[in-house]
């Protein structure tokens, strides 16, 4: 049971470190800023969340465990406040998007 | 049974007062509970000054904890000695202000003024007053935030950058301070002072204690303006209003000589300072430069505010090179330029803050033939300037006198010369001011003014009694200066 | 008592002759008898002292052995004599001068006069070192309103010398040397004998005594002597009383004091950086005599003449010998008379034609026959040709430097006599035996203001006096250099 | 493990600082400081110090980057390339470092248990606490009781920041409602913060009383007192937020929490104990240290609270 | 070799120190000089932080069954120290923010011209 609980909330922190990997990677990489908020929200939601659930299972149920989850909570209420307000702040600074229309060859 | 609270209350009282001011609408209600707080603060320290004369060193434990675990009041000659400086010209300062202030800051600010004074005062009285290392690091920031709001409430826009700049180099020199607290906590793992001592001489011959050593005396002499480290004092006495000027040139750099003492004699002593460190070699080699450099340089100032500052820093050289002697008449000739320096470059600034309010403006080219229109301030400031240049009768004279006596015979008879010769330099520059004042005709353009009201020359003139009551009679500051002086060797050298 | 009250009467008559600023004759009354009551004063202290008594009183104590005192010896006596009867005179003197050339601010110009007095009394009658330092400074500084007096460009000039040669040499050399003696021998009280000898070396009090002689730059010893030339910008009874008698005769008798109180005439002629400063003060008596010479301007070259003079004195004091000190002593008071004589000469000239340079004085002596034969007289004792009394102080010192067998210094002293004869006396003789080209006719007499003159002929009379009774001055010398 | 995590965030700490020399925009630079702070507020948990974590985070990754982006705001936000080399500082810096090492030779090695620091007062500290204060969280019970002055002190300091901040900035004391019209469209953003608003100010209340049971006290509850405040002020405007809590309260507020402390000193003093001494406050010693820590916690809070708006105020109505 | 292991945490944190230090008397820019001063004190709070570090133990809140604990001591100073670093960056910001009404510039060197001039 330990065995299985290890496996499991362990694949969890590893899957979610991969993903905030990748949004960070997407960060960076992306071309505009609307983009890039796309890659962020990848780090907030399943990269927080994996982690977070990794944790929980590690902690069982315990007052730890507890308060993941109202972190987890909080999180699933900023994240994509913040994110919104951005991409709005932007759209009213009337930052525009770098539409490519070239393929590159 | 107050008498015993008295060390606690000297620090308290003006502390838990600045809040109260800060709520006082009135400008003048504010300034008259700020005045209040002053005079009490001093009659607390006249009080202690006995108490220390009568019993020795006093002791007080905050909330009651056992010295090493609790934070220490400690008083002794030389703390109450530095008590006294502070306390006085706070009192003193505190009614001139009243005028001074009314003109130079805007109304909306002068309660919040008297408060920042207040906090200055407090946090000045903290630092020598405690006996913990910490304790100390909180109180400099204390007064060090305090006096950066006060000088940047000067009235042109260079005041904000001179604040801005002592902001800068004070918070580098409280972190440094701080750094070596922290190394020094590290292996003696305690922070009271006395404590500290007593636990470094089992490690005082380690590398992290030397390191400690040189940073607390690097972040110190940045608070005290120690040559070459004094570059934000120029701008911050220049641009500040001229009540806090004349404050902080009587106070704040001396109680960082204070502080200074208090490592060098208390915390570290004698044998690992001066023999170990060589400390007393490098100081007076920078205090002498001090006195060369800083007084050439005020002698081509043609803001006479800025050129008290750099005179000031040549002062400041004076008391260090006392101090750097190590010997008991050097460490008391020290004390006595202290005590006698504040009150004169106090006096210096009130008349200019005299001159201020009457004409606008401090440039030399600006006073000509003021004596005329000026005379009481005018003679104050001649009265004061004579003393900075060490004339018989004054106090310059007698702690000049005692600084090349220490300085003879230590067998520095160079030294001596720089110290005459430094003087003679304070003569140029004092004496440019007094020809503009006295013999040259005013321009066409200028304006007719008044003599400074009263409630502001009687201040001054107050400092320049003083002054000359020590030129006569020099017995108590020097029996004082010596009494502590033989204190802090004592503790040095264990 | 009376010694304070010496100091403090001229101190304090300032506050009166300020309250009269508006009345200029109870102003100038106050004035006159201040100067009268002190005389009476410092006379009334002349017996008692001759009879062995030392009037003494301490007032403060600054720094614990560190005594504000005054004591009346022989030497200050004599001085406080000298200047306080010199003050009568010039007082008369000057109320003539001033008013008949219409000086702005006379009223500060007698406060400080009298405080500059004051500080002259002070340094007299000091108990010791310190004491005299204190006056010594008060003296510069008063003196200083009186030098800038003109409030030209060129006066303030002349007082950034002023006061950067006196102030400068007394506060590093001088208080150097104070400090340093105190630190060694613990006081700075005048005694007979000295308080240095046993305690330093003869090598260390030697450096000692350079401090002391360059510090003591009123003496205006080479090269600390520019600033007495430069105070000739002054009104002429401040250059009269101040800078004849008053000021540098101040420097001349503290070297006096600390040659024979402090080292002691003993134990300086074993000191060997005496020999070298005798050198610099024959250097002195004969470049300063020498630049005198060249001088057109009638008050310079008496400026010169005095630098010249008062290295007689400082010569004096360092032959190290009872008749050198008397010498030097005397010196300071014939000369006193005949330079102050001098320049109220020069003052008259002034006054009376608007005249300063030697050029323009020919034929002079027609016009103003009482002042440039006063001038005569005068020249003829500072020359030191007897009936005059200038005649006993070169006699003295010439006795001394036989008695150490200094032939060299003897020949110093001949030679600058002779360089006296050579810049004193072409004067009245071009004032008398030549014609004012242009103006052959005579003009009648023209002499200055009675006051003047009248000031002039009693120093005049005094020159010829002291040679016929120098007895009180050298009883007093005597007193001194017998302990 | 512990070591790992603590070496990571050292290198990402290090990172960091050298990414602030290096960029050129001050927006940026803030953010990394933002992100440097909240480091080593983790960094902090790892050395044990959750106390000084909390309030790292909150004042350091919290407050001050506020500040710095308001100042970014009012000012500019590029860096002009410096003229001169900077040879000398970098000299400066390599001596004071090369200093710094030099002393750390001699140090006892890092968590070392047997170093002087941890033997001496720090271990009757933790040993005497429980029995002569009672309160596990023996930060709090050093903070409050026996280093109670320091933090008199420290609640002075931060006292002055606000009179300095009054004095240079000053605050339009009339509700003038200065929010961009942007804001107002923001209906996410406002429906959120009403939401968390009343959290947040419940779990200020939660970390000011606790604080003497675990991580918390009078500064980190002040200080997410005031941001509840200053995310209100972001959504609903400064003048809203004003007509909520005005000026002059804060003001009389922020002078309250110091005059609070200092009473409770100078009461100590009028029962007849020393200054601070809290064991007079009550019958039983423990009880009125208890009491004693709980009014000036109490005063520390309300003024570290008031002190951050009179701050933020200060800042935010400076904007044209 | 114990040497590095036992001390390169402080190193590192010296190097941290070192690096705001640097930006404080390099940068001209007045905003990165009061940013500098905070990276300077955060790090010199780690290094306090490091110091109070017992190998073993756990954050000083007495409970049960356990005996090692790190030192409070530090943990208390660090507290105040923090405040007072922030009480230090308000102000230095607020002065920033007014240098900047008054002259136009945040930068040291421009303010410096401009001081220059008049």
């Amino acid at each position: 049971m330990d065995m299985v609980l290890a496996v499991l909330s362990w694949s969890c922190l590893l899957g979610g470190a991969i993903f905030l990997l990748i949004g960070a990677l997407g960060v960076l990489r992306f071309p505009d800023f609307y983009t890039r908020l796309h890659a962020v929200s990848v780090c907030d939601t399943l990269g927080a969340g994996l982690v977070l659930a990794g944790l929980m299972l590690q902690g069982g149920f315990s007052l730890v465990t507890v308060k993941l989850l109202l972190m987890f909570y909080f999180m699933m209420f900023t994240g994509p406040t913040a994110v919104h307000a951005l991409a709005q702040a932007a759209m009213q600074g009337k930052l525009q998007a770098v539409v490519d229309e070239h393929e590159p060859e | 049974m107050l008498s015993t609270h008295l060390p606690a209350l000297q620090v308290v009282l003006p502390l838990a007062s600045a809040p109260v001011c800060l709520l006082l609408r009135h400008p003048r209600h504010a300034w008259a509970c700020a005045l209040t707080i002053s005079w009490l603060v001093l009659a607390i320290a006249v009080m202690l000054v006995q108490q220390v004369a009568a019993t020795g060193t006093i002791s007080y434990a905050i909330g009651a904890w056992a010295t090493p675990w609790g934070i220490e009041y400690r008083i002794d000659m030389a703390g109450a000695l530095m008590i006294l400086v502070v306390a006085t010209i706070g009192a003193v300062v505190l009614p001139f202000a009243g005028r001074s202030i009314q003109q130079e800051i805007r109304k909306k600010h002068s309660g919040l003024f008297y408060t920042c004074f207040l906090l200055c005062l407090a946090g000045l009285l903290g630092i020598v007053v405690t006996g913990d290392a910490f304790n100390l690091f909180v109180f400099l920031e204390i007064s060090s935030l305090s006096s950066y709001v006060l000088i940047s409430l000067g009235c042109t826009r260079r005041a904000l950058t001179a604040a801005f700049q002592y902001l800068v180099m004070g918070t580098i020199g409280a972190t440094f301070i701080l750094i070596g607290v922290g190394l020094l906590y590290m292996l003696t793992g305690t922070l009271n002072m006395v404590d500290i001592s007593q636990r470094l001489t089992e490690v005082a011959d380690t590398r992290t204690i030397r390191v400690a050593f040189a940073f607390v005396t690097v972040g110190v002499s940045i608070k005290l303006a120690l040559f070459p480290l004094h570059l934000w004092l120029p701008n911050a006495y220049t641009f500040a209003p001229s009540v806090v000027s004349a404050f902080f040139a009587a106070t704040a750099t001396k109680v960082g000589i204070y502080v200074l003492l208090r490592l060098f004699f208390t915390v570290f002593g004698i044998g690992f300072s001066f023999v170990a460190m060589h400390v007393g070699e490098i100081m007076m080699l920078l205090a002498a430069a001090a006195m060369m450099v800083a007084s050439l340089v005020a002698i081509f100032q043609n803001n006479v505010k800025r050129m008290l500052a750099y005179s000031s820093v040549a002062q400041i050289g004076y008391i260090i090179l006392g101090i750097s002697l190590a010997s008991r008449d050097g460490v008391a000739a020290g004390m006595i330029h202290l005590f006698n320096h504040a009150l004169i470059k106090c006096a210096l600034f009130l008349s200019l803050g005299c001159i201020f309010l009457r004409l606008g403006s401090v440039e030399l080219q600006d006073m000509r033939g003021l004596a005329k229109r000026m005379p009481w301030t005018m003679a104050a400031f001649v009265a004061g300037g004579l003393s900075l240049i060490g004339l018989p009768l004054t106090s310059g004279f007698i702690s000049k006198w005692y600084l090349v006596g220490a300085a003879l015979t230590d067998g520095y008879w160079p030294l001596a010369v720089l110290i005459l010769l430094s003087s003679l330099l304070a003569l140029i520059y004092i004496w440019r001011v007094v020809e503009t004042a006295y013999f040259q005709v005013p321009g066409a353009g200028m304006p007719l003014v008044k003599e400074a009201p009263a409630s502001m020359l009687i201040p001054a003139w107050l400092l320049i009694g003083a002054n000359f009551y020590i030129g006569v009679d020099a017995s108590l500051v020097s029996g004082i200066a010596h009494q502590a002086a033989g204190i802090l060797i004592e503790q040095g050298v264990r | 008592m009376t010694v304070l009250a010496c100091i403090a009467l001229p101190l304090l008559a300032p506050v009166l002759i300020t309250a009269m600023r508006r009345w200029p004759n109870p102003r100038e009354a106050i004035t006159l008898l201040t100067s009268v009551g002190l005389l009476l004063l410092v006379s009334s202290l002349h017996d008692a002292v001759l009879h062995g008594s030392r009037p003494a009183i301490d007032l403060l104590e600054p720094l614990p052995g560190l005594k504000i005192g005054f004591e009346v010896e022989p030497l200050g006596l004599l001085f406080a004599l000298l200047a306080s009867f010199l003050w009568v005179v010039t007082s008369v003197y000057s109320i003539g001068y001033l008013r008949s050339l219409n000086e702005w601010h006379q009223t500060s110009f007698y406060c400080f006069f009298a405080m500059a007095l004051g500080s002259t009394m002070g340094i007299a009658f000091a108990g010791n070192l310190f004491t005299l330092f204190i006056f010594y400074e008060l003296l510069t500084l008063s003196t200083y309103p009186l030098v800038t007096h003109a409030g030209t460009a060129a006066a303030t000039f002349a007082g950034r010398m002023y006061l950067g040669y006196l102030l400068g040499t007394s506060v590093i050399l001088l208080l150097l040397a104070l400090i340093w003696t105190w630190t060694l021998a613990g006081t700075l009280d005048f005694r007979s004998g000295g308080i240095l000898e046993g305690i330093v070396t003869p090598g260390v009090a030697g450096i000692l005594l350079i401090l002391f002689i360059f510090g003591i730059g009123k003496a205006a010893l080479i090269p600390f002597h520019l600033w007495l030339p430069a105070a000739m910008v002054a009104p002429t009874p401040v250059s009269a009383l101040l800078h004849a008698v008053a000021v540098v005769k101040a420097g001349v008798f503290t070297v006096l004091k600390v040659a024979v109180y402090l080292f002691g005439i003993d134990f300086l002629a074993e000191i060997p950086a005496t020999q070298w400063l005798m050198y610099v003060a024959a250097t002195t008596l004969l470049l300063a005599a020498l630049v005198a010479l060249r001088q057109d301007n009638l008050k310079l070259r008496l400026a010169w003449s005095t630098i010249s003079q008062l290295s007689y004195i400082v010569l004096g004091a360092l032959l190290a010998t009872p008749l050198g000190i008397v010498g030097g002593g005397m010196h300071i008071v014939t000369h006193a008379f005949a330079k102050i004589t001098l320049f109220f000469c020069a003052g008259a000239i002034l006054v009376a034609t608007q005249k300063t340079r030697i050029s323009e004085m020919h034929g002079l002596g027609r016009r103003m026959p009482i002042t440039m034969g006063a001038f005569f007289i005068a020249s003829l004792s500072i020359i030191g040709l007897p009936p005059l009394g200038g005649f006993w102080s070169k006699w003295f010192l010439a006795l001394g430097t036989l008695d150490t067998q200094q032939y060299l210094m003897l020949g110093v002293l001949l030679a600058g006599s002779m360089l006296n004869v050579a810049y004193l006396l072409p004067i009245p003789m071009r004032a008398f035996f030549s014609r004012e080209p242009g103006n052959p006719g005579d003009s009648g007499l023209q002499e200055a203001p009675s006051a003047c003159v009248a000031a002039l002929l009693v120093t005049t009379a005094a020159c010829v006096v002291l040679f016929f009774f120098p007895d009180p001055v050298y009883r007093l010398l005597q007193l001194l250099v017998q302990g | 493990m512990e070591n790992l995590i603590n070496d990571v965030l050292l290198g990402l700490l290090m990172i960091t600082g050298f990414a602030i020399v290096r960029m050129k925009s001050l927006l940026g630079v803030t953010m990394l400081t933002s992100i440097y702070s909240l480091l080593s507020a983790s960094l902090f948990v790892v050395l044990d110090a959750v106390d000084v974590a909390l309030t790292e985070a909150a004042i350091g990754a919290g407050i001050a980057t506020v500040l710095m982006v308001a100042t970014v705001a009012l000012t500019t936000d590029e860096e002009k390339v410096p003229r001169h080399t900077p040879l000398l500082p970098l000299l400066v810096v390599m001596a004071t470092g090369a200093a710094l090492i030099y002393g750390t030779l001699d140090m006892p090695h890092h968590g070392d248990p047997l170093a002087p620091a941890h033997r001496y007062v720090a271990d009757s500290y933790l040993h005497d606490s429980p029995v002569e204060i009672g309160v596990p969280n023996v930060v709090t019970s050093v903070l409050a009781s026996y280093r109670g002055y320091d933090t008199l002190g420290e609640v002075t300091v931060i006292f002055t920041a606000a009179a300095g901040v009054l004095a240079l900035l000053g605050y339009r004391t009339r509700g003038r409602n200065i929010e961009a019209a942007g804001i107002r469209k923001q209906v996410v953003l406002r429906v959120i913060a009403k939401l968390f608003f009343p959290l947040i100010l419940l779990f200020a209340l939660y970390v000011q009383f606790h604080g003497d049971y675990g991580p918390g006290g009078g500064f980190q509850a002040g200080v997410i007192f005031a941001t509840g405040f200053i995310l209100y002020a972001l959504a609903f405007g400064l003048g809203t937020a004003q007509r909520l809590i005005p000026s002059q309260l804060l003001r009389i507020l922020a002078a309250a929490g110091v005059l609070i402390y200092a009473a409770v000193g100078l009461e100590s003093m009028l029962l007849g104990g020393k200054f601070l001494e809290y064991r007079v406050l009550a019958d039983d010693p423990i009880a009125g240290q208890h009491l004693g820590i709980l009014l000036i916690e109490l005063g520390v809070g309300i003024t570290v609270a008031s002190v951050m708006l009179i701050i933020y105020y200060g800042f935010v109505s400076r904007r044209h | 070799m114990s040497e590095l292991l036992g001390h390169y945490n402080y190193w590192i944190v010296i190097v941290l120190m070192m690096t705001g230090f640097y930006i404080v008397i390099a940068r001209p820019n007045l905003i990165k000089k009061v940013i500098g001063l905070f990276i300077f004190q955060t790090s010199v709070f780690i290094f306090f932080i490091s110091i109070a570090k017992v190998e073993g133990g756990t954050a000083p809140i007495i409970e049960e069954g356990i005996s090692v604990y790190s030192n409070p001591l530090p943990h208390v100073l660090i507290l105040t120290a923090i405040v007072v670093g922030l009480a230090t960056t308000a102000l230095g910001l607020a002065l920033v923010v007014r240098i900047r009404e008054a002259y136009g510039t945040i930068n040291e060197d421009d303010i410096h011209v401009q001081d220059e001039e008049r």
